[in-house]
């Protein structure tokens, strides 16, 4: 699998992501593209980090969804190709148009960072098939714009067709229906406020965030290594 | 303002124009006297932002060179961005802690801000990677709504700066007490990363180099920010609003990543960031510290207003600038990077041999000033410096007596301080995760962050107590570098060196004065005991509201190597059936004191005494046992006794404790000094009685979430559930935060 | 050169937590006339006048401006050059 | 009840980044003819008509509303009630 973790000016949560990938996945290849990059077609999966691109100003993602990379991002985004948002890469996703809905202040209007329980909802995704469906993690979230808002038959919709795969135990941030991550109608584009890429290692906290990137993997394994 | 409107060379003297940017009549006769002839208004502005307290230590040089600075570990004390520190394999650990009180005295969010942004610069200016930040806040309660809106404002400026940024702010600490009503402080450190061949200085050296411009355009804002900085805050400070500066995280972002890519070109011969006093002190320090002059032309310098005079431009303090020294003909290389993150680059000068600082605009020489008369010869004072007569009157004061004697209550009341209470309401606004290398996160004694590639981390915790200081400065000032050690030990580290902000009230005060010199002596004496070195630092002077002066208050940030990432260890009681013990004998002095506080509303009388060879002893055998693997979890006792230290070992957890002691209100709430709680293993409770046989086993660890303390004929003196301990402890800044009155 | 002042809120029906604690604040302060509060943005641009000015800033709205979704916009255009 | 509008703009000469970035996007968009941005905020309040409208208004401004510190407010009241 190659994959590509795209720096948009502002990104902060990049090298973080590639460590991920690198040291926990079997990657052949994750390399930092940049926002200039014409195309990403050459990579298996692309990974939008976290971080305030463009200083997120105006709105979350709002001018990072112009950045020239972006155009090749939808492009494969559309073909079905893996593409995958954490925090600010799903605010970016959502205001792509990937995704539906949008983000608001969390409710309090305050920045959170703590670790919190995050539930899987669907382990049916090639997102998230390593995980039980009700499995509770222990994943960090850190955002201040994650208060997600869709309108009622747009929630309907995500969750008739299983499309919420994330969803805070709690009240956190206000989300409409404690949506953390969502995934688009073809299942290959999630966005997802919590931070995976912080839950690698007991040392750190957690390890429940590995098995996303291990999911994405044996999703590209068992499609693409078949034949050899 | 145009440049036709400034006074002339000859009005600034017959006006005494000078004085109101902050130059005293004296200075100025130097100032001509250095310069052969009456400066114009560019150059007296130059005068005034250097000759500045800020940026020439002329009330507290003297103070600042009696801290040890040297050691075989130090491969860069105080004088450059920040200090660095070797830490095995080529690698080095870099920081540095700055102030930034009166701007955010003034516009809380962008104060704090652009406090971090500065202090962001300094470390990665040095080519060092910021890996983490931590902050030191002093406010006055939070009964009023202006403190609470001062808070607040200063917690979310902190952390819209520093979350963009992307580097995680991971510990620090706050106080509350009336001294800081009318001057809230607002000090920021930084650590970074480096191989050690990548250190970079801020020298212009080599004749001819050409020197470049980085970052954000130049705007009028902070223009004086240096002197304000300098100056006591009174009603007339509202007026001074233009000089508060906006910060931009984000371009801030791009010229951190450009900076550590222009410090791996062979093509940089010297940076450093446009801090306090903007392009003057830049320029002149680096020509200073190269023994060069260097020329500039101002109309080149990129610029967001329009008519712009070379005073405000020379004293600017816009934000996200960095000033470098290229070898010449290599400008391009420095230019690619810079396009590369989006950033305006400018070649605005040159390095000369003359030792000149000279400024042309429109054609014309507006300054020509010789370097060393704006650094070398800033003056430095001898002041005058008196014992007040509070101080004796403290030390015979007979000792002060708690009246408590509903322990229960006492321990609920303490807990529910802001000092003590918990400051979750203030991390969790904080990114204290980011770059993945947060191993123990705000809430222990110590923040632990590894190093990528290795076995080691580093520890890092910021300390000093302000009311041991006023009440005896010295001993305060040895408790202060001692409790951060503490605190570096309890994590598993040993302590390296440390940064330090002294901030106090008017320096002209002789008083205030004694204050500086005796708790920088108490400093001094325990950082030559721990072999704790001071390689960085800085000085803000003048925190006062119409007279009256802050409590001295010195903040202590500490950096030490944890060798083994097993090492690491946190506050909270592990298991049921580890056994407790506390190090060391509680004394009843009570001076300074958070249940003195409590009972009398004020403080006085002496404070615990610091014996420095007994805590060194003391800090070293913890260590060890840590080290060797007999240690669960270890605390200091700080604010509020034992009887805190143990709630706060139990609070978070499934668990309680059990333990018994004298019936005496010293052992459960008083401050003595160099004592600990620690729990360890019942298989490890015999060696490590051997490893500490100062020890003593007060109790077990148990199942039952209750903290019960009795005597040792086994009545009661303290008895709660854990998680009512909890609720008190994490609901008391959320509480005030919610009042409305 | 013209002044093009843009105004965007959240849709009605989308909940705004920021108007919301503005409220609050305001009757904590006293103020309680003030019976409810939305915070929207002001953005004021200085555009070169030309051909299709309308059309090309309800473009720059629906582009980047505002976020369809949840915001809705209105602009004014300022023919007097500001002194 | 009458609607009031408040706009507070960043004080002249104090640095705008967010205007600073939607301006660079709009270029970067083909919007050329957008030479400046300013982002600021739109306030807008439901209040309950009655003696010193005005002075009330300005009083939650300085209060509240805007930082006088670094931003200027105008307001403009609307007193035919919205439907
Ligand atoms: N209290 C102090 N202790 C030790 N060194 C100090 C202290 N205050 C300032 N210094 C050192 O003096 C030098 C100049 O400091 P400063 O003017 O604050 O730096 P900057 O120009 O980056 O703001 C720095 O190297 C700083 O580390
Ligand atoms: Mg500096």
């Amino acid at each position: 699998m190659k994959a590509a973790v795209i720096v948009f000016p502002g990104s902060n949560c990049d090298t973080d992501m590639s460590y991920a990938l690198s040291d926990f996945t079997d990657a052949e290849t994750v390399d930092l593209v940049p926002y200039t990059a014409e195309s990403v077609a050459e990579y298996d999966a692309i990974f939008l980090p976290g971080g305030f691109s463009y200083g997120d100003y105006l709105r979350s993602g709002a001018i990072a969804r112009f950045a020239p990379v972006m155009q090749s991002v939808i492009a494969e985004a559309e073909q079905g190709k893996t593409v995958l948002g954490i925090c600010n890469g799903f605010q970016i996703l959502l205001e792509a148009g990937l995704l539906p809905g949008a983000m608001k202040r969390n409710k309090d209007l305050k920045y959170i960072c703590r670790t919190v329980d995050v539930k899987v909802e669907n382990a049916d995704t090639r997102f998230s098939g390593e995980y039980e469906k009700g499995e509770t993690l222990r994943i960090p979230i850190a955002h201040g714009e994650g208060n997600y808002e869709c309108d009622g038959q747009t929630y309907e919709t995500l969750k008739k067709n299983n499309r919420i795969v994330f969803t805070y135990e709690a009240d956190v941030n206000g989300s409409t229906g404690q949506i953390a991550g969502i995934t688009n109608e073809a299942g290959n584009v999630l966005g997802m406020m919590p931070h995976p890429e912080r839950a690698m290692e007991t040392l750190l906290g957690s390890e429940d965030g590995r098995r996303l990137f291990t999911s994405v993997y044996r999703h590209w394994r068992d499609t693409h290594v078949v034949t050899t | 303002m145009s440049l036709q409107l400034e006074p002339t060379a000859e009005e600034i003297h017959a006006e005494r124009l000078y004085a109101d940017i902050g130059v005293k009549d004296h200075e100025y006769e130097r100032i001509v006297q250095l310069m052969g002839r009456k400066p114009n208004y560019t150059e007296i502005g130059l005068f005034s932002v250097l000759w500045s307290e800020h940026c020439s230590y002329k009330h507290s040089k003297p103070l600042l060179k009696q801290f040890p600075s040297t050691a075989p570990h130090v491969l860069q004390g105080p004088g450059e961005g920040a200090g660095v520190v070797d830490i095995g394999d080529g690698q080095a650990v870099v920081f540095k802690v700055e102030s930034h009180n009166h701007p955010s005295a003034v516009e809380p969010y962008q104060g704090a801000a652009t406090g971090v942004g500065g202090i962001l610069r300094d470390v990665f200016s040095m080519g060092a990677r910021p890996i983490a930040l931590l902050n030191s806040l002093r406010f006055g309660p939070l009964t009023t709504p202006r403190m609470r809106y001062l808070f607040e404002e200063v917690v979310a400026g902190i952390s819209g700066y520093g979350n963009c940024v992307g580097v995680p702010t991971v510990g620090g600490e706050i106080q509350f007490d009336d001294t800081y009503d009318g001057n809230p402080l607002v000090n920021a450190m930084c650590i970074g990363l480096i191989d050690q061949n990548d250190l970079q200085k801020g020298i212009a050296a080599g004749v001819g180099n050409t020197v470049m411009y980085v970052g954000a355009a130049t705007g009028r804002d902070g223009i004086h920010g240096a002197t304000f900085a300098s100056e006591e805050l009174n009603e007339d400070s509202a007026d001074k609003r233009p000089s508060v500066q906006v910060g931009d995280p984000f371009t801030e972002k791009r010229v951190l990543e450009a900076c550590l890519e222009v410090a791996k070109s062979d093509a940089l011969v010297g940076i450093q960031d446009m801090g306090a006093a903007g392009l003057t002190s830049s320029a002149a320090e680096m020509a200073s510290k190269a023994g060069t002059g260097i020329a500039m032309n101002l109309d080149l310098v990129p610029q967001r207003e329009t008519g712009m005079t070379p005073y405000e431009m020379m004293l600017s303090e816009s934000q996200e600038r960095m000033l470098l020294v290229v070898e010449k003909g290599k400008e391009t290389e420095i230019e690619v990077i810079c396009e590369k993150w989006d950033l305006e680059t400018a070649a605005i000068g040159t390095v000369k041999e003359d030792m000149r600082l000279t400024l042309t605009f429109h054609g014309d020489v507006v300054a020509d000033v010789p370097v060393t008369a704006l650094t070398d010869e800033a003056p430095v004072y001898d002041v005058p410096s008196e014992e007040p007569a509070d101080f004796r009157e403290h030390q015979q004061r007979p000792v002060w007596q708690p009246q408590s004697s509903d322990y229960n209550e006492t321990l609920l009341q303490l807990l529910s301080q802001p000092t003590i209470a918990n400051k979750e309401w203030v991390y969790d606004q904080y990114d204290h995760m980011v770059q993945t290398n947060t191993v123990v996160m705000p809430g222990s004694d110590a923040a632990v962050l590894r190093i990528r590639g290795t076995e080691k981390a580093l520890a890092t915790s910021m300390d000093g107590n302000s009311r041991y200081i006023a009440l005896d400065p010295k001993e305060g000032g040895k408790i202060a570098i001692a409790e951060a050690a503490r605190n570096i030990i309890c994590s598993g580290a040993q302590p390296l060196a440390l940064t330090d902000c002294l901030n106090y009230g008017s320096p002209e005060e002789p008083s205030i004065y004694w204050q500086m010199e005796q708790s920088t002596a108490g400093m001094s004496e325990a950082c030559r005991t721990f072999d704790t070195p001071v390689v960085s630092g800085n000085v803000s002077l003048y925190n006062e509201t119409n007279g009256e002066a802050i409590y001295p208050t010195p903040v202590v940030g500490m950096v030490g190597l944890v060798e083994q990432l097993d090492h690491v260890t946190t506050q909270p009681f592990k298991q049921a059936g580890d056994v407790i013990y506390i190090i060391g004998e509680a004394e009843p002095a009570w001076g300074g004191s958070e249940l003195q506080l409590v009972e009398d509303g004020k403080i006085s009388g002496q404070v615990p005494t610091m014996d420095l060879e007994l805590e060194q002893a003391r800090q070293q055998q913890v260590l060890a046992a840590i080290r060797a693997g007999l240690v669960q979890s270890a605390h200091d006792i700080a604010e509020g006794g034992l009887a805190v230290a143990l709630a706060e070992c139990v609070m978070g957890t499934e668990l309680g404790a059990d333990v018994s002691m004298k019936d005496d209100v010293a052992e459960l709430f008083a401050e003595t000094q160099s004592r600990y709680v620690i729990s360890v293993a019942v298989e490890d409770a015999e060696a490590f009685e051997q490893a500490i046989p100062a020890a003593r086993c007060y109790g077990t660890v148990t199942d039952e979430k209750v903290l019960r303390m009795k005597t040792t004929e086994g009545q009661k003196l303290i008895e709660q559930p854990t998680d009512e301990l909890h609720h008190v402890w994490k609901g008391a800044i959320p509480c005030f935060l919610k009042s409305k009155a | 050169m013209v002044n093009v002042h843009v105004y965007i809120t959240l849709k009605e029906g989308v909940l705004d937590p920021q108007g919301h604690a503005v409220q609050n604040s305001l009757t904590a302060l006293g103020y309680e006339e003030v019976e409810k509060v939305n915070v929207g943005k002001w953005l004021r641009l200085e555009v070169a006048d030309g051909n299709n000015l309308d059309s090309r800033v309800e473009n720059m709205c629906e582009q980047l401006l505002a976020n369809p979704v949840i915001e809705n916009y209105t602009y004014h255009v300022e023919r007097e050059a500001k002194v």
